[in-house]
């Protein structure tokens, strides 16, 4: 019989874990294998993700690909798992400690923050920095990495990449949730102009929340004197860049990560060999406009590459 | 054989009203900023989307049902509509239509499976959510629609109106609520939808065919997320497959704000009005005074019960 | 009244209707008469109001017929039945307790305004709804001290003067009356009477559910005595004494035994 | 004044039941994996923790309430357990009691609020929810607590059983739902709890004291999350803070599919654990047959309407 | 009973309620002596619902006072009013639609098993609750066909006999009836007059709300005449006839024409 590899994703509904089903499916057929996949009911929703490992294992996966949601609370759940022979492959974000599973197929959100700080810092130029940040949802690690991570690169005051907690120096005028969707990242960033007409510069939690943003500021008749980070490189969000609407954003490769998990589920599936270690599988900065001493890629790279396609 | 929820006074519109403006004087005394025109157009534009999903579910809780599946099919709406403009070169007339047709349908599935199978409505649109959830991603391959037709934004286009900056959308939201105040109070129809929602087997007794008003609530309020998928679509300039998920609950936390029984027969769709703005106006209010996102749930909780509270005590005091 | 060949409005034949384990209509037969009050007495729980619920299609029979001016018809609702021009008075009142007295009298009735208004936007005359409320309730004399009270307020009498009310006014060809005087007092008992005569008067059979045996002698052209889910026998009130027939309704008199002239 | 809704006969656990088996039957024919003791004690396992949050939300829809804090209410629990233990050093007995006492107080506040200022316990257990939900996130920093003692994973632990593995967690489950089922039928107070919900003014004229009842019944209800909190805990070795927000409409689902009325006084406990048993079997039943994750959740709304159309159904049947 | 000193069990002085705009009792008072059957009488919403349920504890008076046994009360609920021994059958029944009958009649005074089940499990003791409700149902002579029935399927006299047993079988004190016959057949209905008979020969006072004046008239020691929210009048039924009693309820006779002998 075919091999089969389970693939656990925190949500249904984020593109960039549609992205990696996509890479997975793409993947397990051309390898002869068969991807059963399952999700969280909401981000954040770590028992379902325990349900939906118990029921694969049930199922006879042999290989489990999973996204925690939650990095802890996973583990024993993991534990059991391997207790079983199942391999665990974490990917886009280990689980802690890092070694609770096989293998770690990430990327790094706290270093995505970190480059789109170090190109916000370098795009204004010596002015002084007036933040908005739209992030994510109360509570939520990815969310917390990468406000962080922006804070960090721009050489703020801020936490640690271990930190769940929001960094707020005295520069970020206004923090509101956005949810990652984009008619929450423009109430909030309606609501954050009210609070400071002058921000200059907007964190964004990832691109659906950089375009709601952009049409507040557009309403605001301020789009062209506001900057906009995101993070994710996800094709829609890479043609925003290119349109202006967003100024540089941290693309990850989720469709990367899943082909790579495939792979070596059916390389142990054949062979009874585990894969292990983090394989980073990069941060890369897009941006329409280099910066001086930031490193980043033009808008073509980030379209040939968006979310992994090569 | 009255029971205690049959003896409750019928809730007017005054009590969420004071409560409303409390709030407004807290958040003016903790920033300066939020007393302004400028401010009130931005928090109805805010609560527009909200609002016009929450006629659809007054509508709906009036008749002793709830409808979980609201945000979902909105969300569905937007989509339909977007990608038929885009992906087959629509006509935005047309396409809208589509869009409206889709939500409409499903309003008329909910109220099938409401009256012919008598269903509970909460398993009904328990299901339905998750059907029109699956079938917008799927449809949509969870990715947002971008690109419309510029005509698909005018709703989202404002005039000024005495130093206020008012959307046609706004408009369209204060015309339905108008629209359907006016349709429960003075119409025949109007007075069977509390009828059939206060006391259903009485009604059928009168022989008012409660089902032919069960399901013609069903399929308006279809229609009301059909249009508040026009209304989400036009503000944001896109079609979200995630739009929806917390418009679900802050619907029909608007209607019960709003003072609508969720007994069903008693409430004021005016009231529901002012539930989508005191969620609106807390919303706007918190992130103005710089509470940070955990304090502002932590406040909305406290502040939600004393809204309630306020109409409550206000009530006794009238009584 | 008696004797001459009768017009029957409405008849039924062996009416069953069962209730799990409980058969509250165990092969009941009806006949109402043109223009007549027909009196349906019998102990609590002799299946009565189960009677006139198939009557009046809130119940559907489990199996009999019934007929209406001598066709067979089928009501699948109180719809149907309304549509027939019949109008029920129900025990349980059948009120929207949140609602005010005159939407109750005019529900799925309402009065629309002339012209324009009431046409296109169908927009209800309140006023008038309102104006006719008041005149019904003043002719029954019962002391409502204010007609816009949402009817759960009301005493007890008081709701049951707005369900007759609401029968008597709106019925085209049969009014069914449930025990429509159990809760009134003696003046607004004897104007539900009055009222009854008046619609009687207007060419339309009355049948009148009722424990009050002054008023059933009082009123009643015939009286179908109801005995466990059956009709035990019509009498003549004219020929009969009271006592005999309470002891017909309780079993103590057999059916055979009733006087031939006692009948109807 | 017989409302319909009083009319509905009282929904056994028959039909929730027959929906239960046919929905068996047919995972089995898709999967033949899906019929094996050990499958059954994993479904067993995965819904122990609703099922114990279900109870305190039966208690409290059979008074004509709902409880949207339940889930929130159990992450706090969670978290109050394991950071007493981890950081404070208590021992595990002390700490569990410890998450016990603040979500029975959480019950307290919602059925105070619920009982003295009479407001809906819609609007108490949302504001709850929120307040529960930002302590939580404060108090544990949005970290998941790990390294706790090994007493607080006993509950976890299996032992066997005629070849399946069960849990003690799923024992006490069990135990809690017959102790409710008994409670409820068999003691004056459970017929109270029907009559309050049947009809709270009747109640209430009868001489019971009505609010004693409901709170009480609020109370346990928190009593119910806090045993879920320690399933919880137990289950995943960690406090989650993140816990239990699916299974806030798990649990409202898992009565409701069970057959329990929402406008109160009718329903049957073990109808709930049939309900949640059913959304556990189609979790888990739609993953042995390999659908992938999108296509489940628009079966699952199929399924869903399907169960309770079957028991609708069956019950016309029986008529 | 008439005549001598008289111990006064339950009187009010003064009682005034208002809902809204409308003033249900306007300075009502009320006097109850031991061991007698007082009836209580007037039109539709004269305000004797208003006052009983003042009585019970079902609502509290706006002002005015009540005493029981000479001692001012102020029943905040009708658990205060249980309390102290009374029970009431109240107009729109107050019956849990949903439970059985013998779990309404039952409600709140339920019985354990003996010993540890009951005592320490509180095990109900179901069967005996059965045994006693058919025993007492019988005494009624009201033919309920299944005992397991929800009370919402039962027809509205079996309805109201169920409330009628309830208050008479735990009365501790008094008994406050709220047109207890309204709904009943002849038969059942003299079932409950013997009912309310044998609870005046325990020694409780009964309060008996009704609009049927024979009723009235047989089982009456005085008849209290509520008329617009007030007493108007306490008669003395042996003195004076049917007809005159309705004059003084409907107003046609004035209080003070009412001739000494007729007062009680
Ligand atoms: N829905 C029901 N379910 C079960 N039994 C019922 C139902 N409705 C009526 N019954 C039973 O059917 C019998 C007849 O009831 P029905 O209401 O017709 O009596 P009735 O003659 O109107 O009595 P009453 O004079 O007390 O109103 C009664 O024994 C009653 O308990
Ligand atoms: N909750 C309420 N709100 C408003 N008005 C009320 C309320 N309860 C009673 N009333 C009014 O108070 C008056 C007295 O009512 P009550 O029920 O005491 O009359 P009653 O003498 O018992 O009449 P009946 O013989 O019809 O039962 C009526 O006019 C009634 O409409
Ligand atoms: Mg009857
Ligand atoms: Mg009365």
């Amino acid at each position: 019989a075919e091999p089969v590899i389970g693939l656990i994703t925190k949500t249904e509904t984020n593109p960039f874990f549609v992205k990696m089903k996509e890479g997975a499916q793409a993947e397990a057929t051309k390898l002869g294998a068969k991807v059963m996949s399952a999700a969280g009911k909401t981000d954040g929703d770590n028992a379902g993700q325990v349900t939906a490992m118990e029921n694969m294992i049930a199922a006879g996966a042999k290989t489990i690909l999973i996204t925690p949601s939650d990095s802890k609370a996973i583990v024993p759940a993991i534990k059991k798992a391997q207790a079983q022979g199942v391999m665990i492959i974490a990917l886009d974000s280990p689980t802690e400690p890092a070694n609770a599973t096989d293998a770690l197929f990430a990327t790094d959100n706290y270093k995505a923050g970190v480059f789109i700080g170090q190109y916000a810092k370098a795009a204004l130029n010596g002015k002084k920095p007036v933040i908005a940040t739209l992030d994510l949802f109360p509570g939520h690690p990815v969310g917390a990495q990468r406000h962080n991570g922006f804070l960090q690169g721009y050489g703020l005051t801020s936490l640690d990449a271990k930190s769940n907690e929001l960094a707020k120096p005295a520069e970020v005028v206004c923090m509101a949730d956005s949810f990652g969707d984009r008619a929450k990242g423009q109430t909030g960033m309606e609501n954050c102009l009210q609070k400071n007409p002058n921000i200059n510069v907007v964190y964004t939690i990832n691109e659906p929340a950089a375009a709601g943003a952009y049409n507040a500021l557009k309403a605001a008749g301020k789009e062209k004197d506001v900057l906009i980070v995101s993070v994710d490189g996800g094709c829609a969000g890479i043609k925003d860049v290119g349109a202006g609407v967003i100024a540089a954003t941290s693309q990850q490769y989720p469709l990367r990560m899943a082909a790579m998990g495939v792979a070596a589920g059916v390389e142990y599936a054949k062979t009874g060999k585990k894969v292990s270690g983090y394989t980073d599988t990069g941060v890369t900065l897009i941006s329409a406009k280099a910066m001086k001493g930031v490193d980043s890629k033009d808008v073509k790279t980030g379209t040939d590459l968006c979310w992994g396609n090569k | 054989m009255n029971s205690f929820k049959d003896k409750l006074p019928p809730m007017g519109t005054l009590g969420p009203l004071i409560a409303l403006v409390l709030a407004c004087v807290f958040f003016a005394s903790q920033s300066d900023r939020f007393l302004s025109t400028q401010n009130f157009s931005l928090i109805l534009a805010q609560v527009m989307v909200v609002g016009v999903i929450a006629i659809g579910q007054t509508l709906i809780i009036l008749t002793a049902g709830i409808d979980l599946s609201c945000g979902m099919v909105m969300a569905l709406g937007g989509i339909v509509m977007t990608k038929f403009a885009v992906d087959y070169g629509l006509s935005t007339p047309v396409a809208m239509a589509c869009g409206l047709a889709v939500t409409t349908l499903f309003g008329y599935l909910n109220g099938v499976l409401v009256t012919r199978i008598k269903l509970p409505p909460f398993i009904v649109t328990l299901g339905t959510l998750n059907i029109a959830f699956a079938i917008t991603q799927l449809y949509s391959g969870s990715q947002t629609v971008t690109d419309i037709p510029a005509g698909m934004n005018w709703l989202g286009n404002t005039f000024s109106l005495g130093g206020a900056t008012v959307s046609y959308g706004v408009v369209m939201m204060l015309g339905l609520y108008l629209f359907t105040w006016f349709a429960l109070r003075e119409t025949p129809a109007g007075r069977h939808v509390y009828a059939v929602g206060n006391s259903p087997e009485a009604t059928r007794l009168t022989g008012i065919p409660t089902e032919k008003v069960l399901l013609g609530v069903y399929v308006l309020a279809g229609l009301c997320y059909g249009l508040a998928a026009m209304l989400g679509v036009a503000r944001t300039g896109a079609g979200d497959p995630n739009a929806g998920q917390t418009e679900n609950l802050d619907a029909i936390t608007a209607v019960v704000l709003g003072g609508t029984s969720l007994f069903g027969g008693r409430g004021v769709i005016l009231g529901t009005l002012v539930g989508a703005l005191i969620v609106g106006v807390f919303r706007n209010g918190l992130t103005l005074m710089g509470v940070s996102s955990v304090y502002q749930i932590l406040v909305t909780g406290i502040l939600v019960i004393l809204a309630v509270a306020t109409d409550q005590l206000s009530r006794k005091g009238a009584r | 009244m008696s004797g001459t060949q009768h017009n029957i409005v409405m008849s039924a034949k062996g009416l069953v209707k069962r209730y799990g384990q409980v058969t509250a209509l165990d092969g009941a037969d009806f006949e109402l008469r043109a223009g007549e009050i027909l009196a349906v007495i019998g102990d609590n729980g002799a299946g009565k109001s189960s009677l006139i619920k198939c009557l009046s299609g809130a119940t559907v029979p489990d199996e009999g017929m019934i007929s209406l001016d001598g066709n067979p018809i089928y009501f699948k609702s109180p719809i149907d039945a309304r549509r027939a021009g019949i109008e029920t008075v129900y025990q349980d009142l059948a009120v929207a307790p949140a609602m005010s007295i005159a939407e109750n009298l005019f529900l799925g009735r309402e009065i629309r305004r002339p012209g324009f208004a009431g046409n296109v936007l169908r927009m209800l005359d309140k006023k008038r709804m309102l104006q006719e409320s008041i005149e019904r309730m003043n002719d029954l004399k019962v002391g409502i001290r204010s007609m816009t009270q949402a009817v759960e307020t009301l005493s007890g009498g008081q709701r049951q003067c707005v369900a007759v009310s609401r029968a008597a006014a709106f019925a085209q060809h049969v009014v069914i009356m449930d025990e429509p005087t159990a809760a009134l007092g003696v003046k607004e008992g004897n104007m539900v009477l009055e009222l009854i005569r008046r619609v009687r008067d207007k060419g339309l059979p009355v049948v009148l559910i009722s424990h009050n045996m002054p008023h059933v002698f009082e009123i009643a052209d015939r009286i179908h005595v109801a005995r466990l889910g059956k009709r035990a026998a019509v009498l003549n009130p004219k020929n009969i004494s009271m006592s005999d027939t309470v002891a017909v309704m309780t079993g103590a008199m057999k059916p055979e035994d009733i006087p031939a002239e006692c009948l109807a």
